[in-house]
């Protein structure tokens, strides 16, 4: 098993017309992703990567077709909201959004229907998830991964590559590595994959990487306390030195409630049981030392 | 993106909330004529206030009432020019001062944890709402919008006792607190503030005193990623306020934040800045800049940052730490051999590259005879090393 | 409230959706000028449709195309005052003749069931859609539009690929159906309909030929509740094709239908109303109307609806109907008191009152000598009876 | 038992202290209803129905001062959408309308947030629900009520109390009397009731009142054949002889896709097992053939 993809992913590249959604549909193929189908609404009738893949108008018709169960997203920000309502609605319950820019108020509805539909998205402005050995769903390099049974969830992109990266160099492979996005508002945070990893009986520790700003550290730390108990887990925070309130306004400060720093972050996931590494570099002998084999 | 006070007063005032008249001045002359206008319609004083996009102008000076044409003279006179936080005041806002009976707190913010728009109201107006939260967070009384539906007449309502603002205000606190969400969705906006929203007293055409609640201030903060389906808005950017190499950096699509340190950072990816700008200061360096390049930077993006960083004097080395995913390594390779062949000084570079294409990249560098590092923390150390050998120099 | 043609492409044109020019005229003497204006701009011919809001007029002989100003003048002359489904025509719309390519459906309606707007194409338009709905309901796609969201752009794209009106005309497409719907919810509207939608041929200004995607004709029925907080709509009511009764009905807050039979009825509720109906025909008789009073009618309600009956010169008897509830039986009998006083003619009366207040009420009747009944059955038979006697001895 | 409104049932009255209001909320109190508050904003802290109920700003008070559980609302058409949307937002769980002329799309939005709460709402433009020796809530006359067991599900007022008034009056009582109002869009159908009522107890009959128009009969029909085979029901359509299209527009009668007939009414519900009344003095009849005692 694995978690939010996998072999059981029947996968449908919205946008696979356009560059982005063409090139990173190749990666994906080529990593052994089961893309079904791609959606362009005007090129129905046409057929992506090399004749291997049918492009559908609708994700309706995509879905009917292809049994499509899963969607990445490679469209432009004011089109991304109607294509992620577009798969919910139409029945696809994991969505991938690698699209950036969108105007937080449009997620804010968006989310608000998609879990009225009881799908999942992740993102927007992520790179996405990969199950090595598995499938790969999103933009993250096939490289860097090895097969294993470390879950790793983050709200960055190439500090995710990095201490993955790390952690296949020592020879610790991943279950599922899931980039959640750092957009104010997103579909799914980091409590919400460590439910998922916690379900998981391929998971048997998980990599927590953050950054400063809000509260989604502090939040995972203390449901992992309570749930996560006895899985080995190691946490990164970024941002230790950056200095505060770059971007948050009067009242975003009251909201978070005085957290949202670093030593803060990083106080609550010690207490919650987390190994804190002070480099990306230093997750591998971490991981270890928590009992990763 | 920050507009000022008069900008977002006219936003308030275009959704029908009730804000009292202003005039912008640029010059002395412009405060003192607006001033006279206010004076002579009857208003027994105007305020005069810097129109700044940092905080705190109040205690710094910035904000002054004036009785006659001469206390308007000196006071814009004392305004315009001076320096608040590092920003030249460059213009005010003159309008009739306001005979308040009582201030109140309204704000409208997007919450992140709770995925809404989540209205606050205090009976603390006119300060800081940071005090307020830190010393009695009870007295700030919330309501989370329905994302779809924006805030009900319900909620509003529910605010206003909260705050003890009943009785004949109740129906304009409703339509103001509807407003400010309303203000919010209709301008893609983070953060709509009136502080202080105010019960202030007027004469109306028969010269009886009335009470009307008004926004006696506006703060709002624009979500940029709305900007560009608000074409309107994005004139509202002050450029008096930015610094050359934000705007440098905004017309390059580079996330770029200055710093006191010597090292100058290149870094794709937010995150990955930020742990590189941590180790830097783990190896006893400090930061000049956070600069994230995001994803898929082609060769003149990397040159235009490379510019970016050289433009600011204090930068005595420079950090690249680039982990291709999207981004394709030769492609920052070149585009930092393009930058250093048209640089004005000498800069030691540190540039470590790994991912897609960092063969091509890494034989690109040494060919240039960059110095490179193979891992974060090596990358970090001899950025640091090599600007303390030029600081020892200098 | 059924609106005018003309008035419901207006608010289409309000929301930004293409409607082609059109004139409204009362006269022959305004529809030739107005068809001679299109005429002249080029138009190789007009249309000019009668404007009533019964369906048919088509196959009554109502639009008529005519290519010179001597056929406009023999087309109005013919459509101005004939009659259609027993409507007079008033006023004629005269319109450039499209050249039309395709034509098409689009509709959106309230649907009940669902608790959804639901926007419905078909590749079948200027047809009836209920002739379509009835050969092969598959050629009408339908889009459930979310009640907070309305009708999403993939949504509209499915209804286009749906009805074979893809390429270029995908995007006018999406904008027309979101804007149909967007109509609704302006207007509070229970009904929008676009039949047809048409891709007509037209000449841009260099004289080239084109294709856009237009509303040739437009129908809307206003939600009566909503007509409060839309008083511009109100005016739309076209009081020319209104019976008398109608507007007297309204007026007084009844809803009254005026049927074919012999047995004015007088209910409070509509379900008992039209039980009430039922009731009469079992008893061999047939009702003149449907009139029920509402909740806690008074006695000038009372009385109204007495008048409202005895208007219609085919009445022969007069069931009055109460079940008091929130409606007091003595208020009935006091309104039917003082309308008999002052009515002028005898039509005999049935009266039932139970419920509240219904001891009060058979004493105020008894007194009066009005006939009552304790039963509904009994009362339609009593009804029934009554209205023989008249009809045998007239 | 009962379903709806019972003994457990805490009523908050919005609008008490409007005419309506007061004069229902007097009703109610009279027949038992346990009547523990009531709203209206800026008028808190009064007291009405003669001192002894409580008047609250809103309903977050109201609940937390009396524990409310369900609500009924005398409020203007303008205010009621706001009203209901208070009420299941605060936690009431049973919200009845009472309230004519609302805008139908306001209907369409409120009944999407109250189905997000998981609340019910009945209405609007209905007369309640009686559970007869219990509690009234609404506006039905308490009068024409005898405990029992029959419930009555009807969309109609009047007609309602006259088919109620003929059983009372024949020695049938009733468990639950339920108006769920004739408006396009409504909070509760006659199948949402049939569900309640099969789920109870008490209730061993049911008697179904119905109009043309639309296919809600229908569906209830289909759904008591399958779910409620042993139970006795009994069904009035009104509106049998009333002439065709006098309110539906084209697509109206598409969409009802040519049921909503007296006539397909009836076929429908004899099918599913109903014995049809042709007058509502005939129900007490038809309820002891179907085996009511």
């Amino acid at each position: 098993m694995s978690i939010l993809v996998g072999r059981e992913t029947r996968l449908v590249v919205h946008g696979i017309t356009g560059r982005e959604g063409e090139f990173h549909a190749q990666q994906m193929q080529d990593y052994g992703t089961n893309i079904v189908a791609g959606v362009t609404p005007g090129k129905g009738g046409q057929r992506a990567l090399h004749g291997t893949v049918p492009v559908f108008d609708t994700v309706a018709q995509a879905i009917h077709a292809t049994g499509a169960n899963t969607s990445v997203l490679y469209v432009p920000a004011a089109a991304a909201p109607d294509s992620i309502l577009e798969a919910v609605t139409e029945g696809v319950k994991t969505v991938f959004c690698i699209t950036e820019g969108i105007p937080a108020l449009d997620m804010l509805r968006v989310v608000e229907v998609v879990r009225e539909y009881g799908a999942r998205l992740v993102g927007p402005n992520c790179p996405g998830a990969t199950s090595p050995g598995r499938a790969k769903v999103g933009i993250i390099p096939g490289s860097i991964h090895r097969e294993g049974s470390v879950g790793v969830v983050s709200r960055s992109g190439t500090l995710t590559y990095e201490a993955v990266q790390a952690m296949t160099d020592a020879g610790i492979g991943q279950s599922t590595c899931i980039g959640i996005g750092g957009d104010p508002i997103i579909g799914t945070n980091h409590t919400d994959v460590l439910k998922l990893f916690a379900e998981d009986p391929e998971t048997d520790a998980i990599v927590l990487i953050g950054e400063i700003g809000g509260s989604a550290e502090e939040d995972a730390a203390a449901w992992a306390a309570e749930h996560m108990a006895d899985v080995p887990k190691v946490a990164f925070i970024a941002g230790r030195t950056a200095p505060e309130g770059k971007r948050m306004g009067h009242a975003g400060a009251i909201i978070s409630g005085g957290s949202g720093t670093a030593a803060a972050k990083v106080t609550a996931l010690e207490n919650a049981g987390f190994l804190v590494a002070e480099t990306p570099t230093e997750i591998p002998a971490l991981l270890r030392r928590a009992g990763v084999s | 993106m920050k507009i000022q006070e008069a900008d977002a007063k006219q936003l308030l005032r275009a959704e029908g909330l009730p804000v009292p008249p202003w005039s912008v001045a640029r010059s002395v002359k412009e405060a003192v004529t607006a001033a006279e206008g206010y004076l002579a319609d009857g208003s027994g004083a105007v305020v005069i206030k810097a129109q700044v996009l940092v905080g705190g102008r109040g205690k710094a000076g910035g904000v002054k009432l004036a009785r006659s044409r001469d206390e308007a003279e000196t006071a814009a006179n004392a305004i315009l020019g001076m320096s608040i936080k590092g920003i030249t005041v460059r213009k005010v806002l003159v309008g009739p001062a306001a005979d308040i009976v009582k201030e109140f707190y309204l704000g409208a913010i997007l919450d992140r944890a709770s995925r809404r728009i989540v209205v606050m109201a205090s009976a603390e107006g006119g300060v800081e709402i940071e005090e307020v939260a830190k010393r009695d967070p009870s007295a700030i009384h919330r309501e989370a919008a329905h994302p779809l539906l924006g805030l009900a007449d319900w909620q509003a309502r529910k605010l206003a006792f909260g705050i003890g603002l009943a009785g004949p205000h109740l129906k304009s606190f409703v339509l103001i607190a509807k407003g400010l969400v309303s203000t919010m969705l209709h301008n893609d906006a983070d953060l709509v503030e009136i502080n202080p929203l105010a019960i202030v007293r007027e004469r109306d055409a028969d010269g009886n005193t009335v009470e009307r609640v008004v926004a006696l201030d506006a703060k709002i903060v624009l979500d940029d990623s709305g900007l560009p389906r608000h074409p309107g808005l994005e004139a509202l950017r002050d450029l008096d306020e930015e610094d050359p190499a934000d705007i440098e950096a905004r017309i390059h699509d580079l996330s770029f934040i200055r710093l006191d340190g010597t090292i100058g950072c290149m870094v794709n990816g937010a995150g990955l800045a930020m742990t590189t700008m941590d180790l830097v200061k783990r190896a006893g360096g400090e930061p000049a800049n956070f600069l994230d390049i995001g994803g898929g930077a082609r060769a003149d993006k990397v040159a235009a940052a490379m510019r970016l960083i050289l433009a600011d004097a204090k930068v005595q080395a420079i950090l690249v730490n680039i982990f291709g995913g999207i981004t394709r390594g030769d492609e920052v390779a070149r585009g930092l051999i393009e930058a250093r062949a048209i640089q004005d000084r000498e800069v030691p570079m540190v540039v470590r590259i790994v991912g897609t294409n960092a063969e091509e990249a890494g034989a690109l560098l040494r060919d240039a005879r960059f110095e490179t590092a193979a891992t974060l923390d090596e990358a970090a150390e001899k950025a640091v090393a090599a600007a303390r050998a030029v600081g020892g120099a200098a």
